[in-house]
């Protein structure tokens, strides 16, 4: 796991949940590390190789050099890196679109907004939030070409993924400024921000795990980014023998992102939103729609 | 300032930290066993992980290099009475030194380039000190809120730079490229294979052997040199200072740079050292411990050694034991930091009525 | 025989090893002043410390108008009706007068009507023993003298019967001294007891009514006051023959050695501290100025050994000026190098770092002399060795190098420094306040040697409180009064009274 | 205009768990304590609070909860300082350090979500207060900021006013400050030096115990893991700036909380002459300004004199 922590509601704890759920499938043990600093990261991935273990998962894109070096010294270990593109031969990189989900997200945020302003909370200013910035951008555009998107980051260090208060701070200064719908990638700053749209009676929409049944009522949807179906996929796929090296990228068509609709928020999602989502996301699987990557040009064509 | 003791000095010197640090141990084993494992174990486990193997002992020297230097560096504005909590800035502005040396300069052979990034750590280190230590000297302005700001400052701009300017082309991760090989500082296994021996592979590196040094230079500057004469005077009495006739303000200044320059070698080892390029918080709360270390260690290079050994070890026994104890969480390590820290550093006259009604005793018999 | 305000029997007191108080037996009449000389470190104020409960004895009992008490800490003292004005003033700097005397003895929660019941008994105390103060005046801002009164107003104010008084006048004029004296007087007729600690013979002589004289922790005489003389008393303490009498060769003055025109000082507030001071000084005198403390002496001090700048006015030294000097280092080392030494006037806080031990203050000022460096390094041993020949020369005891100078008493620490500045074989030395609170034997000591460094035709400039020690030493005697320079006269026509009334301006 | 008094709004609740833990600071730095454990007071008592609360389903509950976690750790703070005459400093950071490790680890222990506390139900939190009378006042906007908010932070008001009544004018304020500033002084006129400052930390405690549980009961809803994100040494911060003056020291949270406050609205908007400007660097305003300010327009800051130093009776 990445220095967040195992449970943050989000996305390391989503990569535990496949890992149990592989575990529960098959009965087969595996042994997990959380790392406190740069330096273990290599370290831990070693100890882990040479305890013979047949396949190895980091999870973060931090990981990706260390991934790099250790794979190199240990041939035969199956290695795979979750949310970065990583080299070598026994390695499998596992990518998301993130942009794709987001893209739904904010499809439903610009419906469901009636004063036609929404917002995004980020955690840091680094390119993966950037990217989930602007495919929720596109979406709440596309749904609506009025709608404006306000856009804050929390802060500028890792603490920024930490800070729930001042989550909650920035969402109701986007309330203040009109806006009524939020969407945020910051980690458990997005607690407060989530809090904050039910204490303000607004809405806000969840990140990586499905985070509709928080506050139920009051989560407009969440935007799933399934580390749970690809750490168990890889899991499954190393038992299978199945397994083989290269980037595997997880969009909309491979189940790598979604929307969460259920009971929590059946009620927020009106028939027709669920009609135009549904066909948005139709057409991205099928390639009509291309979202674009924050992360290919550094540019997003909506602000 | 204490109290005249009745003890004899190697129980002041040895025996006592050794009972707080058992008694900061016997806490945390409690709160081990509160939460339903077994204490004994545990110290075995983190003590075979910080010392009981070759690359344990190297991760461990590694995490004690960094420490060395950030130790140092709130010791060396400490001996001039400043309380320096901007070690993390410091640290932070001095890997931009090594970076924008690194990246620009790393066609050029080692020799040229590694001194030159050496040169620039501490250059930026001792730059980002200097503004403290100046508002500190000549406005009064109180030197822990600003370097707590300067802190803050420092990450700011270091994300903007990385995120903005210096990533590494085409990747998501904000980090740079990585450097040329030339500029990596031999590796200790590296160095230790040229003469045939197999270590195995750590970030250990002859950093280490530059903190050593630096112990001792520190040692020979601030008690046996003029300039540490003066530091040491301005430190403790500042009137006395001014009747010697010793610049006051530009002690105040120089010691800040000093301590920045020496915050700024924990740079060093962290990026030409282990990671060979520089990423975002690579700092990761070294330049904080280095407040506990130098507190600890009592502002003297040898306490300093010991006790960025002691941190060093529970860094990496630490990891070695969540390993192997998933219910042992880094939480845990950094509890009983906390507890070392408050035993040993603040408590330390903890055991002195006790000992001293003890060793009454004995020589009464 | 009169009643027995105090009796204390068999008293003991350790600090680890030292034993400060050995059994101590004496009494005190009721209503009487009684004295306790003795030198320094005798034991003097941890013993009137244990009867206000600031430490505990050991062994030993105290009786308080015949009933046994324990007095366990200062709020029992002052219950029991014990009163301290202490040798270093136990005020709050940054409060009013009115804040400190109610400061733990106010009535109620709010602090209101404690201040307006002070303020009206205040009044009342003022009437009864004359003792003017400001009540709204910050205590910080006062001079010693009315900071002193506050002391005794506090214990007034809280009821005391017993007065204890360490060393009162050690930083008072012989004016504010008879002032003080007269009050003690007024105290004593109202049936209050009061105990004087001071290393002054002649007070001692003058006001106590029975003295006991203690030395190295143990009593050596309890004697009635009439029946003793100054000698008598001086041996006793000493446990030898003193001699109270300096020798003093008629002075040859030489050549100009300071001459300082004009010379004046404005602070921040618009304040002079320094207005238009002028005087000479030549080799081989000593030109002392008197001057009740807060008049001037200590700004001048600071002027002339450079770490403070003069607002106006010329210093010349051996034809230098003096003021317009420009260095590269700042002017307390520039004006050291050219032979200037300084012996502060706050000698702890000032003179040297108590942290440090005592080989590193040998040098302090003196850390860039070339003697004692190796290289870039110190050279150790050297700085060991000069240190070690300051000990043996000054007789500093303990004789240890090593020991942290807070550890010294006062006396031992202004020998290392008088054994400093006097080595750097200087021209002209500026001293400030050499002997204060040192005891007899120590002052005999550096007096000589002060003598010793005129006649080896040194310049000195002697800055004292102590009327005696002026007179004493002086050549010739500069009084100051409120920054300006009140009167200038030859020493051998000088009386103490005339200097008084200079001091205080009149005339 | 309207934007400006949602930014006062924010301003008033971003200012509050700063201003309680200053006033904390302000009680244990004027009786001589030097107090770097603001932080970890405040996060002691946001878990507590988080963890009663949730377990018995009443804001006040929490509260007093608390209050309780902060002044145990204050008491920590003061047997070490006090007590046992530790270093002050080293006291302050290691009990940060602790408070920052126990609380996840006893958070997982208890209720395995990992270093957090679970959601805290409307019932168990303290809503805004909606007054009747203030409808109709809020109507003429301008007034608007002022109400509407949180209970503990009309509370906070209160406190502010306690504490400069009862440093200044009243008894226990006067053996305070005189104990800060001269304990030898404060012994000699029979006062318990010790005493005060225990007493003096336990305050500092219940305060931060306050200030903690707005964080959860108030803001967040829940505990996680170093929640307190740093605003215990910004506390700290705006007590120097404002000279360890009540008043000044609230000026000095309200500051930092109204530039935050803009900070955030600046971010990502144009800037007329200047353009866009990285977020990163909207970010470090409030930062940079409170350095300007210290550097350009404060005197020298004139500490308690006897801060830091442990009362040993002796000289
Ligand atoms: N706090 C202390 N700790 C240890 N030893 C002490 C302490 N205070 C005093 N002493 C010892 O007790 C002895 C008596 O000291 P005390 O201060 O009573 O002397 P004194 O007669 O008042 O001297 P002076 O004339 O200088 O005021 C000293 O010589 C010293 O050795
Ligand atoms: N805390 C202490 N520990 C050990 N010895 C002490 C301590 N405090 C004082 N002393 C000893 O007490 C003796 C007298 O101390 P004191 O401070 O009364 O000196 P003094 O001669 O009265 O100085 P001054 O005239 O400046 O007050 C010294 O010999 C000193 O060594
Ligand atoms: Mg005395
Ligand atoms: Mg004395």
């Amino acid at each position: 796991y990445d220095q967040a922590g195992k449970f943050d509601k989000s996305f390391n704890e989503a990569a535990y949940t496949g890992a149990e759920r592989f575990k529960k499938a098959t009965g087969i043990a595996y042994r997990e590390a959380q790392i406190a600093n740069e330096a273990q990261k290599e370290q831990v991935l070693r100890n882990l190789a040479r305890r013979n273990v047949d396949l190895i998962v980091a999870v973060g894109f931090s990981f990706t050099q260390a991934v790099q070096t250790v794979a190199a010294e240990f041939p035969k270990v199956k290695f795979a890196v979750v949310d970065d593109a990583a080299k070598g031969a026994n390695v499998q990189s596992i990518v998301f679109k993130e942009q794709e989900g987001s893209y739904l997200v904010g499809m439903a945020a610009g419906m469901a907004s009636k004063s036609k302003k929404v917002g995004f909370i980020g955690g840091m200013d680094v390119p993966l939030i950037r990217a989930f910035g602007c495919g929720y951008a596109q979406g709440a555009r596309a749904a609506d070409k009025k709608v404006e998107v306000i856009t804050n980051m929390t802060g500028t260090t890792p603490q920024a993924f930490n800070d729930p208060a001042r989550g909650g701070e920035l969402a109701r200064s986007q309330f203040d400024r009109g806006v009524d719908v939020v969407f945020h990638a910051a980690g458990g700053t997005g607690m407060g921000v989530l809090q904050a749209a039910k204490d303000k009676n607004k809405l806000g929409i969840g990140v990586d795990s499905n985070q509709n049944h928080l506050f139920p009522g009051f989560v407009l949807t969440s935007m799933l980014k399934r580390v749970d179906n690809a750490v168990y996929d890889i899991f499954m796929a190393g038992k299978n023998n199945t397994w083989k090296p290269g980037i595997v990228t997880m969009g909309l068509k491979e189940g790598g992102v979604d929307w969460a609709v259920d009971a929590n928020n059946r009620k927020l999602i009106s028939k027709d939103m669920e009609a135009r989502i549904t066909q948005a996301r139709k057409d991205i699987v099928a390639g009509k729609i291309k979202v674009v990557d924050y992360r290919a040009g550094n540019s997003c064509p909506v602000q | 300032m204490s109290q005249p003791s009745n003890l004899p000095r190697w129980a002041t010197l040895w025996l006592m930290p050794v009972l707080n640090l058992f008694a900061a141990l016997l806490v945390s084993g409690l709160v081990i066993t509160l939460i339903g494992e077994d204490p004994v174990e545990c110290l075995q486990l983190m003590i075979n992980g910080a010392f009981g193997y070759p690359e344990g002992i190297g991760y461990t020297l590694f995490y004690t290099t960094s420490f060395i230097f950030t130790g140092l560096a709130v010791a060396a504005a400490f001996h001039a009475g400043l309380f320096n909590i901007g070690g993390e800035g410091q640290m932070y502005l001095a890997g931009l030194g090594v970076t924008l040396v690194c990246l620009g300069l790393d066609f050029l052979p080692g020799w040229v380039v590694i001194p030159l990034a050496l040169l620039a750590s501490m250059a930026l280190g001792a730059a980002w000190a200097f503004i403290p230590g100046y508002l500190q000297a000549k406005r009064g302005s109180h030197i822990v809120v600003t370097t707590i700001m300067f802190n803050f400052i420092a990450s700011a701009l270091m994300t903007w730079l990385l995120v903005d300017k210096l990533i590494m082309p085409g990747s998501q991760t904000p980090a740079t490229r990585l450097f040329a090989e030339s500029a990596w500082i031999p590796m200790l296994h590296e160095l230790a294979a040229n003469l045939g021996i197999e270590l195995p592979q750590t970030p250990l590196n002859a950093t280490f052997f530059l903190a050593l040094l630096a112990l001792v230079l520190f040692y020979l500057m601030v008690w046996r040199s003029r300039w540490g004469y003066a530091l040491r005077t301005v430190g403790l009495n500042e009137k006395a200072a001014r009747y010697a006739g010793m610049p006051v303000s530009k002690v105040i200044i120089v010691a800040m740079c000093f301590s920045g320059a020496l915050a700024g070698l924990a740079a060093v080892n962290e990026l030409l050292g282990s990671t060979h390029r520089m990423n975002l918080a690579f700092t990761n709360g070294i330049g904080f411990v280095g407040i506990a270390v130098a507190l600890m260690g009592r502002n003297h290079p040898f306490g300093i050694l010991l006790s960025a050994l002691l941190f060093g070890a529970l860094t990496q026994g630490g990891l070695d034991l969540s390993f192997e104890k998933p219910a042992i969480t880094h939480e845990m390590i950094i509890l009983t930091q906390g507890l070392i820290i408050l035993f040993c550093g603040a408590l330390e006259n903890l055991f002195q009525t006790p000992l001293a009604l003890a060793f009454k005793q004995m020589t009464k018999r | 025989m009169a009643e027995l305000a105090i009796e204390l029997t068999g008293v003991n007191k350790y600090f680890g090893e030292v034993h400060a108080n050995k059994n101590i037996s004496f009494a005190v009449a009721k209503g009487s002043i009684h004295g306790i000389i003795g030198e320094n470190g005798a034991g003097k104020s941890t013993l009137m410390s244990i009867l206000y409960g600031y430490y505990q004895a050991d062994s030993g009992s105290i009786h308080l108008n015949g009933q046994e008490v324990r007095i366990r800490n200062s709020h029992d003292a002052i219950a029991r009706g014990i009163g301290m004005v202490h040798q270093h003033f136990m005020l709050v700097d940054t409060f009013t007068v009115l804040e400190n005397i109610v400061l733990g003895a106010e009535q109620g929660v709010a602090l209101k009507q404690s201040l307006a019941a002070a303020r009206a008994h205040l009044a009342t105390l003022n009437r009864d023993y004359g003792l003017q103060v400001d009540p709204d005046a910050i205590v910080g801002e006062l001079g010693v003298g009315e900071q002193q009164r506050v002391e005794i107003l506090k214990a007034l104010y809280r009821g005391a019967d017993v007065l204890i008084l360490d060393e009162p006048t050690a930083v008072l004029t012989p004016q504010e001294a008879d002032d003080l004296f007269r009050i003690l007087g007024l105290l004593k007729a109202q049936g209050k007891t009061v105990l004087l600690i001071t290393h002054k013979l002649r007070e001692v002589l003058d006001i106590t009514d029975a003295v006991t004289v203690m030395r190295a922790g143990e009593i050596v005489g309890n004697v009635v006051t009439a029946e003793v003389g100054k000698e008598d008393l001086a041996d006793l303490m000493v446990g030898r023959k003193v001699n109270l009498q300096l020798d003093k060769t008629p002075a040859t003055p030489g050549k100009t050695v300071l001459q300082v025109s004009n010379l004046s000082l404005t602070d921040a507030r618009g304040v002079k501290l320094l207005d238009d001071v002028s005087f000479e000084l030549r080799e081989g005198e000593i030109v002392g100025i008197a001057g009740v403390s807060g008049n001037g002496q200590s700004e001048l001090l600071e002027i002339l050994s450079g770490m403070r700048e003069a607002s106006a006015g010329s210093v010349r030294y051996n034809g230098t000026e003096l003021t317009t000097l420009q260095a590269c280092e700042p002017k307390a080392a520039a004006y050291r190098r050219l032979g200037i030494a300084h012996v502060p006037e706050d000698r702890s806080r000032e003179g040297l770092v108590k942290d440090f031990s005592t080989f590193e203050n040998a040098i302090l000022g003196y850390h860039d002399d070339p003697a004692i460096q190796c290289g870039l390094l110190f050279n150790r041993k050297a700085i060991i060795e000069r240190c070690r020949r300051f000990i043996s020369e000054f007789d500093v005891r303990p004789a240890n190098a090593f020991r942290r100078s807070g550890l010294f008493s006062g006396g031992n620490q202004q020998k290392v420094i008088l054994a400093r500045e006097i080595d750097s074989d200087p021209q002209l030395m500026l001293i400030g306040q050499p002997t204060r609170g040192v005891d007899i034997g120590a002052i005999e000591f550096i007096h000589k040697r002060l003598m010793a460094l005129r006649n080896a035709g040194k310049a000195l400039l002697l800055v004292s409180v102590e009327l005696d020690e002026i007179l004493a030493l002086s050549d010739r005697i500069i009084v100051m009064n409120a920054g300006r320079v009140s009167g200038e006269l030859p020493a051998a026509q000088a009386t103490a009274t005339e200097l008084g009334l200079l001091m205080g301006g009149h005339k | 205009m309207d934007s400006f008094f949602s930014v006062l709004d924010a301003t008033i609740r971003v200012a509050t768990p700063l201003v309680l833990a200053a006033l904390a600071g302000l009680f244990s730095e004027r009786s001589g304590i030097v107090d770097l454990a603001l932080e970890g007071k405040m996060l002691a008592a946001a878990f507590a609070a988080a963890c009663v609360a949730y377990m018995m389903q009443s804001p006040w509950a929490g509260l007093a909860a608390g209050m309780a976690a902060g002044v145990m750790v204050a008491l920590l703070h003061g047997i070490v300082s006090i007590g046992y005459n530790g270093n002050q400093l080293i006291s302050g950071v290691a009990l940060n350090m602790m408070v920052s490790g126990l609380t996840p680890v006893l958070a997982l222990a208890w209720f395995q979500q990992g270093g957090r506390t679970p959601t805290l139900d409307d019932a168990a939190r303290f809503r805004s207060v909606e007054l009747p009378v203030a409808d109709a006042i809020a109507a003429s906007a301008p007034l608007k900021a002022l109400f509407g908010h949180n209970i503990l932070v009309y509370l906070a008001v209160l406190v502010i006013m306690a504490v400069s009544w009862v440093v200044y004018k009243s008894r226990f304020g006067l053996r305070l400050r005189a104990v800060g500033e001269n304990p030898h002084a404060a012994d000699a006129a029979g006062i318990n030096v010790k005493l005060v400052r225990y007493l003096a930390q336990s305050i500092s405690g219940a305060l931060c115990g306050v200030a903690g549980a707005y964080l959860v009961l108030a803001q967040t809803g829940a505990f996680i893991q170093d929640m307190t994100a740093g605003k215990g040494y910004l506390a700290l911060a705006a007590l120097i700036f404002g000279k360890w003056r009540p008043w000044a020291a609230v000026s000095g949270c309200l500051l930092f909380a109204f530039t935050d406050a803009i900070q955030i609205r600046l971010q990502g908007s144009e800037l007329p002459l200047i353009g866009s400007i990285p977020d990163a660097f909207i970010q470090a305003i409030p930062y940079v300004l409170t350095v300007v300010l210290l550097a350009g327009f404060m005197g020298r800051a004139v500490a308690p004199k006897a801060i830091g130093v442990p009362f040993v009776k002796s000289r």
